[in-house]
């Protein structure tokens, strides 16, 4: 176990090597085909080729290597290592650390993922589970079609309009009713509101929470009913067990291993939901931090979130291994 | 001695109370069972009629190519069938006279593994892979007999040592995956005898494993029915093992009995040119030189079998009449039936 | 066939795996299984109509759709402007036909690309292990620790001043989206293949067939491919429609296909806002046929897959 | 979000600000009751990119500088200079030194005194080349500018550094006492007063000065507000009324910004009731105006829009044929259609907000006449077999653009291409003359004189301008303009250059913004007004209901 650990860790940064080394050539052919983000500075007023080269300083977009296209900048990827290696993580565009403006952007985002990863345990999983007992019946064709819908209809789609029915809509019909600041009147708000960071984020959590939610509810169902057929339940049934112990103990343990793996990875491709979660309800997350910096070329701010977003996969993948293995013993003693 | 004490367990007599318990009557009865499977290929009949009885301290085999029924005729007497798809359509099961079929749903939970066990051929995946062995065979004695973990663990241990198992004291800890196959399956005989139990199902119980450890199983069960006296159905398609350990047989097929006997009779003298074909299939040490007959073409569609006699399109015997009239399960001779118009021809194997 | 359906009725619990020498007699069910189901029957039709719409949207309206009138911007249905005009003053039913085409050809090239892109690194990982598979291997985390939306955004504002040779101005608007959806979604293709692969090339007719001195490429491509394939092919529909979805997710961001072509994803990224603000019909019209398609692909792949693997209807 | 990286979301962003995004924020201790009542007005912002008046470039910015600092002039609602810290307008012998005379008793808000050395060593911060403030721009001017900048790279983008600047103090400007300012400019020039008012000339404490860093997070204003604790990032800035302020005291006690971040806007928290005053976008509007009617005002920016030709290219090196593309356009259908008519046509280089407007100087050049239009292309070579290619920056503006290919295409039989570009892209493309057709392009005023609306943007200054347009007579024009003795001289004689300027058309102007801004129930309707060149809420006259 331990040993599998250790490898796993040397692997895992190997891989955040290639990964943050990727990330900077790509950075640096954008900015390379783009053109440098330091001329944006000045918008449409002119600069003198020295203002500009000022800014560019300022950026640390002054590399030379920036302006030949497909050179890979070894060398300030070489230096951004080296200064990571004192935890110096550099400065953004608008002269801010990187550290400082990831730190704000953590917690809601955490708290979004916490409501979504909720979502999926308490809900998809418990809908999947029974929609797989009742096989055939009305509920199991009910969570069938609202899986196979919510799949259908894109996510952006959902926020914008629950925004405006539940957000304002409702929102103000609770905040006449029960006033403004009413438990209601918070969690119904078209937007994030920092004092309240739970309430106002539970509806684009849940929302967010919908992004996935599909294919959670249906591994859950499909695993299910391949447990209930298996053999150990048979079994479990002939030793005159309750049917409640039989589904508890002997079938729902064993088809949540497979359901583990995929909220991991749900987590991790929720990200992309996060974006326009956090870009429609104003929330000051990892989502907006990570695709405005993108948008803006801003290097630093860039390299330093995939690394931790990279990181925080793996750990998470490695959680889930290890998950895995209690939850599997065949596994464990492999 | 652990036996002893099962004996005088509190469970004892929990069929008693039921309606239609007579102390008197046989162990097991089982009366025109009859099973279907709603599919959407249409309604499969597995069991099609089976009738047999068993009495304490007896074993009957139950013989039949896979899809002949056997395995659904276990699984129904167990109660354990997945409804749906499958349907008790028909027929009677009574224990001691009491029959199963009408019990509640928790009443008949209550009979299985206290009064009627069974063992399954895949020990591997019969057994819960997530859970140790002491936990599952705890589980029996916790749930059923209320007792702490600590004790359902003692009673493991003395379980996995009473089937043989070296070290139960460790080993009572670790998963069904830890184990060999031999040993498994002695675990999931431990677990059908753990409430001791009438009647024990055993169904193919030694298919997965090494012709070695084949005999082994075969004579702990055996041994173990002699010791408690218990009535065992024997669910297999070796008939090898069947002359070693049974007294009676019934074949199947199609979801029929075709033959009832005695063991030694049907070996001498099939009734049934199925049993005859199915006896020709197996080896035998002692004719040589012989070549092995398979039965030729495959079992009926259960959702289509057809009119008459449902072996007739395999039958080397078979005339016009068996194609249009299904022959009934009729005696022979004494103590012996079977389901074909020229019974009596194939017994004294006078048919052309 | 028939001792299959015993086996399966009566047994009742058969959790064995598809054997390969059973694959014909799968896919010969599955196919059967499948042309029973009207769900099926349905989603064909509405996938027909689609792909018919994708690919010669001109014989189903005769308005150029880029003909725009901005005066006549959201006016309602009229004779011959059955959905009305668009915020834009376009025709919104010539539109709506036009724009079925990129995000159809978008998502069958994306899936085309990442089946063999993932197919041909999948086996090759799967069949050679070794180091072949490490790399290969190492590269999936690689590209799987790289959020998507991050590469794309900088792959698309990267490609998309990239003039093409030979191509039309309607692929070269959405090619450089395919590429990167290929780029970000082989992975879990190669995924599926390896393992599938890795399963096969242990099976007893493989080494028969090796033992006989097949080649290697012989080997991967007419003993293992086959039989790698079944998990594959339910993919291909809920892929389709998955990316038809992302499609219209990053024409919301601002990203993927541009103007002045049409895709649905565009056009409902313009009427979000209009639909709380009195012209709903803007963004039912295109989500409608978004949704339809995109759940005609769903049911499809839902029910390959539960024909493949009918325990799990 | 940076807004001013897009210049076409500029127009959004000073609609949204200048209008007060929306926000909410929230009364400390829970109130119970509705904003408004507790004497707090909340708006809504988009993220600022700085609070350092050197720095400030964007309107988000410029709204909090707005009540956090107080500069030596502000305009007002004219776009005349009206002065704060100063006394009295700067006066001058030769239009080259300037004097400008501050009044006693003002303070920052930790207590420093602001006198004439505060300007020097601020405006000597601003401007210094390796700080790399965006406000240094506008010193440009001022004698010695060019001194405090960096020195020419010796190899281009290479390695080896550029030299440091040759001076670190502004040469031009001189504190003669502690109430009095000098600037002396390197050329003579009537119009240098009206540039004070801009952010880039408000003072900065020497305690900021010395950690500009921390005075970013927590400004030490010296204006009518002080910020309540500091710059919570992409969430909130709050601030209250400064007692102390020797200026005209506003009657808001206070203001608390809630931010919206990505595209997010302050509307759906306005209609939720949380903030006060808010914009509704282009889709909002119509609605927005149904619902709230009375409470909606509509005010004149001077933020002008129009689409530029790159005269540098042989097909639109004809000043017919780019007649002919801006008589193509119906610029009123175009408005009310894409726009629903709140933008208004713009005839002029110059929008009327600004001292110097002269209406209609655009003439029949920007006349819908698709007829006449398409004649005039047609006498001209303009290959008509190529599609046009028409370049815009990502961002809204695609939208925009492509309405007005589709009004070209209809009205010209042309066939267009829609080109889009990442901003810097874009920037680096158009200064070096390489976009190869038609733009979109916009201009926001620095300072309320027309001539910022023609020099800075047509000009042959030392880098050309980005249409690589040259007019003989409009140099010469500007060129006597900027050596007038008064005022309204020089703005007739920007005025002549307009004129001229139009006859070339290497824009052909489409609208002017007019911002659209809803009143919330809390708030004096009556008492509403917005500064049409700061873009900002006068928050003097702002009462609370």
């Amino acid at each position: 176990m331990g040993r599998y650990v250790i490898r796993r860790l040397l692997q895992a940064v190997l891989t955040l090597f290639f990964v943050l080394f990727l990330l900077h050539y790509l950075l640096s052919l954008a900015i390379q085909v783009n053109g440098n983000p330091a001329r944006t500075f000045f918008g449409d007023k002119p600069a003198t080729p020295e203002q500009i080269a000022a800014v560019e300083a300022k950026f640390g977009t002054d590399d030379p290597c920036l302006d030949r296209l497909g050179d890979p900048c070894l060398g300030m990827f070489q230096q951004r290592m080296a200064d990571w290696m004192t935890l110096d993580f550099g400065t953004n565009f608008d002269g801010y650390a990187v550290t400082d403006e990831i730190v704000r952007a953590v917690p809601p985002t955490l708290i979004l993922f916490a409501i979504s990863t909720s979502v999926w345990v308490l809900f998809g999983v418990t809908t999947g589970v029974l929609a797989a007992m009742k096989r055939g019946r009305f509920f199991d064709y009910l969570v069938r079609a609202g899986t196979t819908f919510t799949v259908a209809v894109p996510t952006f789609l959902l926020l914008v309009i629950t925004q405006q029915l539940v957000g304002v809509s409702l929102g103000n019909w609770a905040r006449d009713t029960f006033g403004r600041e009413s438990v209601l009147g918070i969690v119904f708000q078209p937007s994030y509101d920092d004092r309240y960071p739970f309430l106002s984020l539970l509806v684009p959590g849940i929302l967010l929470g919908a992004f996935g939610i599909a294919g959670i509810t249906r591994l859950s169902r499909t695993s299910m009913l391949e447990n209930l057929r298996a053999d150990f339940v048979r079994t479990a049934k002939a030793k005159g067990l309750t049917s409640r112990r039989v589904t508890i103990v002997h079938t729902l343990r064993n088809s949540l291993i497979p359901v583990i793996t995929l909220v991991g990875f749900t987590l991790a491709d929720a990200l992309g939901g996060t974006v326009i979660t956090e870009g429609i309800y104003s929330i000051p997350g990892m989502g907006g931090l990570a695709y405005n910096a993108t948008r803006e070329n801003d290097l630093p701010v860039v390299i330093a979130i995939v690394a931790i977003l990279s990181v925080c996969f793996m750990v998470v993948t490695l959680l889930i291994d290890l998950l895995y293995a209690v939850l599997d013993p065949r596994i464990r003693y492999e | 001695m652990t036996v002893e004490l099962d004996r005088q367990g509190s469970h004892n007599g929990y069929v008693e109370g039921l309606p239609g318990y007579r102390d008197d009557a046989p162990l097991l009865e089982v009366e025109d069972l009859q099973v279907e499977f709603h599919t959407r290929d249409g309604v499969a009949r597995a069991v099609n009629g089976v009738d047999f009885s068993l009495r304490a301290g007896e074993t009957l085999a139950v013989v039949g190519e896979s899809g002949s029924g056997k395995s659904v005729t276990a699984q129904a007497i167990m109660g354990i069938l997945e409804e749906p798809p499958a349907r008790v359509a028909g027929g009677e099961i009574r224990f001691r006279g009491v029959d199963l079929l009408k019990l509640s749903a928790e009443r008949r939970r209550r009979i299985r593994a206290n009064h009627v066990a069974m063992v399954f051929q895949d020990a591997l995946s019969a057994l819960n892979p997530v859970w140790t062995v002491g936990f599952q065979l705890g589980e029996l004695f916790r749930k059923h007999r209320g007792m702490s973990r600590k004790d359902a663990r003692r009673r493991a241990v003395e379980l996995l040592d009473m089937v043989r198992i070296p070290a139960a004291a460790q080993r009572v800890d670790e998963y069904p995956h830890q184990f060999s196959g031999g040993m498994r399956q002695r675990v999931m005989i431990a677990m059908a005898l753990a409430l001791d139990p009438e009647v024990l199902i055993a169904d193919e119980p030694t298919t997965a494993l090494d012709v070695t450890v084949q005999a082994q199983i075969m004579r702990l069960l055996s041994d173990i029915q002699a010791e408690r006296h218990m009535g065992l159905i024997l669910i297999t398609h070796d008939l090898g093992v069947v002359a070693d350990v049974a007294d009676d047989i019934t074949v199947m097929y199609a979801g029929r009995a075709v033959e009832q006997a005695n063991v030694r009779d049907t070996f001498a003298s099939p009734a049934h040119p199925y049993t005859k074909a199915l006896l020709r299939s197996i080896p035998r040490l002692d004719v040589k030189g012989q070549r092995l007959e398979v039965i030729a073409g495959l079992p009926p569609v259960l959702t289509d079998i057809p009119p008459g006699c449902a072996f007739a399109p395999r039958c080397g015997y078979a005339q016009d009449v068996c194609r249009t009239e299904r022959p009934p399960l009729s005696t022979v001779t004494a103590g012996r039936s079977a389901a074909c118009h020229f019974a009596s021809e194939v017994m004294t194997d006078d048919v052309n | 066939m028939s001792s299959d359906i015993n086996e399966r009725v009566v047994e009742g619990i058969d959790e064995e795996r598809e054997r390969p020498q059973r694959a014909a007699g799968l896919w010969r069910d599955a196919i059967r299984d499948l042309r029973k189901r009207p769900t099926v029957i349905i989603s064909l039709l509405i996938i027909l109509v689609v792909l018919a719409i994708g690919f010669f949207p001109s014989l189903f309206t005769d308005v150029d759709p880029k003909a725009c009138d901005i005066s006549r911007n959201k006016a309602p249905a009229e004779p011959g402007h059955p959905f009305g005009f668009s915020h834009e003053g376009c025709d919104y039913f010539a539109q709506t036909v036009y724009g079925a085409g990129p995000s159809v050809q978008l998502s069958l090239m994306v899936v085309t690309g990442t089946l063999i892109v993932g197919g041909l690194f999948g086996i090759l990982a799967g069949f050679y292990g070794g180091w072949v598979d490490v790399l290969f291997s190492r590269a999936v985390d690689v590209f799987n620790s790289i959020p998507f939306l991050l590469g794309a955004i900088l792959l698309l504002t990267m490609f998309r001043d990239i003039q093409m040779p030979f191509v039309g101005a309607r692929l070269q608007a959405i090619i450089p989206a395919v590429i990167t959806l290929i780029i970000f979604g082989w992975t879990s293709t190669m995924r599926l293949v390896r393992a599938s692969v890795i399963e096969a090339r242990n099976l007893d007719y493989v080494h028969a067939a090796r033992s006989l001195g097949a080649s290697n490429a012989r080997l991967m491509f007419r003993h293992i491919l086959p039989n790698a394939v079944a998990p594959v092919v339910s993919l291909i529909p809920l892929s389709i429609a998955g990316m038809i979805s992302v499609e219209a997710t990053l024409s919301f961001l601002g990203l993927g296909v541009r103007k002045p072509e049409i895709t649905w994803g565009l056009m409902i990224d313009d009427a979000t806002k209009w639909f709380v603000n009195g012209y709903p019909m803007l963004l039912i019209i295109p989500s409608a046929f978004l949704i339809a398609t995109v759940l005609a692909f769903v049911l499809l792949g839902d029910a390959i897959r539960d024909a493949l693997d009918p325990k799990l209807r | 979000m940076r807004n001013n990286r897009r210049v076409i979301t500029a127009i959004s962003a000073l609609a949204l600000t200048g209008v007060g995004l929306a926000a909410c924020g929230g009364g400390d201790g829970g109130s119970g009751s509705g904003s408004g009542s507790d004497g707090t007005l909340r708006l809504g912002l988009g993220e600022p990119q700085n609070l350092i008046p050197a720095n400030i470039q964007e309107t988000e910015g410029g709204e909090i500088a707005d009540r956090l600092y107080a500069g030596l002039y502000t305009y007002d609602m004219e776009g005349n200079l009206a002065p704060v810290l100063a006394d009295g307008v700067p006066t001058t012998e030769d239009n080259k030194v300037w004097t400008i005379k501050l009044q006693e008793g003002f303070t920052f808000q930790n207590g420093e005194e602001i006198t004439a050395e505060t300007f020097v060593k601020s405006w000597n911060y601003t401007v210094y080349g390796e700080n790399a403030n965006y406000g240094a721009g506008f010193f440009k001017q001022i004698d010695g500018w060019a001194e405090m900048q960096l020195g020419e790279d010796p190899d281009g983008d290479g390695p080896e550094e550029a030299a440091k600047p040759e001076a670190t103090e502004l040469s031009g400007v001189k504190a003669v006492d502690p109430l009095t300012l000098e600037v002396t400019l390197a050329e003579p020039w009537v119009g240098f007063p009206v540039t004070l008012g801009y952010t880039a000339f408000m003072p900065m404490a020497d305690e900021c000065l010395a950690d500009i860093d921390a005075c970013n997070e927590t400004p030490i204003g010296n204006g009518p507000y002080k910020i309540d604790g500091k710059w919570n990032h992409n969430s909130s800035i709050h601030m209250e009324k400064w007692a102390d302020y020797k200026g005209t005291q506003p009657s808001i006690e206070r203001i608390e910004y809630k931010i919206y971040t990505g595209d997010a806007t302050a509307w759906p928290d306005f209609e939720a009731g949380k903030i006060d005053i808010a914009a509704p976008g282009a889709e909002e509007y119509e609605v927005a105006k149904a619902e709230y009617g009375d409470a909606m005002r509509e005010e004149e920016t001077g933020q002008t829009w129009g689409l530029g030709f790159p005269v540098y290219d042989e097909k639109f090196s004809d000043p017919n044929v780019r007649k002919a593309f801006s008589m193509a356009i119906d610029r009123q259908g175009y408005i009310d259609g894409l726009f629903q008519g709140r933008y208004t046509v713009a005839n002029s280089y110059t929008p009327a907000v600004i001292p110097g407007y002269l209406e209609g100087t655009c003439g029949e050049a920007c006349t819908f006449d698709p007829e006449a239009a398409k004649q005039l292309l047609a006498d001209t070579d303009f290959p008509m077999d190529q599609p046009v290619e028409l370049w815009v920056n990502s961002g809204p503006g695609e939208d925009y653009l492509k309405v007005l290919g589709d009004q070209l295409a209809a009205n010209l039989g042309i066939t267009y291409e829609l080109k889009t570009l990442e901003w810097p892209d874009f920037l680096g493309k158009k200064d070096g003359h390489e976009l190869t057709g038609p733009f979109l392009t916009g201009w926001s005023p620095d300072y309320p004189l027309n001539q910022n609306y023609l020099e800075p943007l047509y000009g042959n200054g030392p880098d050309g301008n980005d249409f690589g347009f040259h007019g003989e007579e409009f140099e010469q024009l500007l060129a006597e303009g900027n050596r007038a003795e008064t005022l309204s001289d020089a703005m007739t004689k920007y005025q002549e250059a307009e004129k001229v300027l139009a006859a070339d058309l290497p824009v052909a102007p489409i609208w002017v913004t007019r911002t659209a801004t809803v009143i919330g129930e809390n708030v004096d309707p009556d008492s509403f007004q917005r500064n049409p060149i700061l873009g900002t809420i006068d928050i003097n006259s702002l009462k609370l209901l």
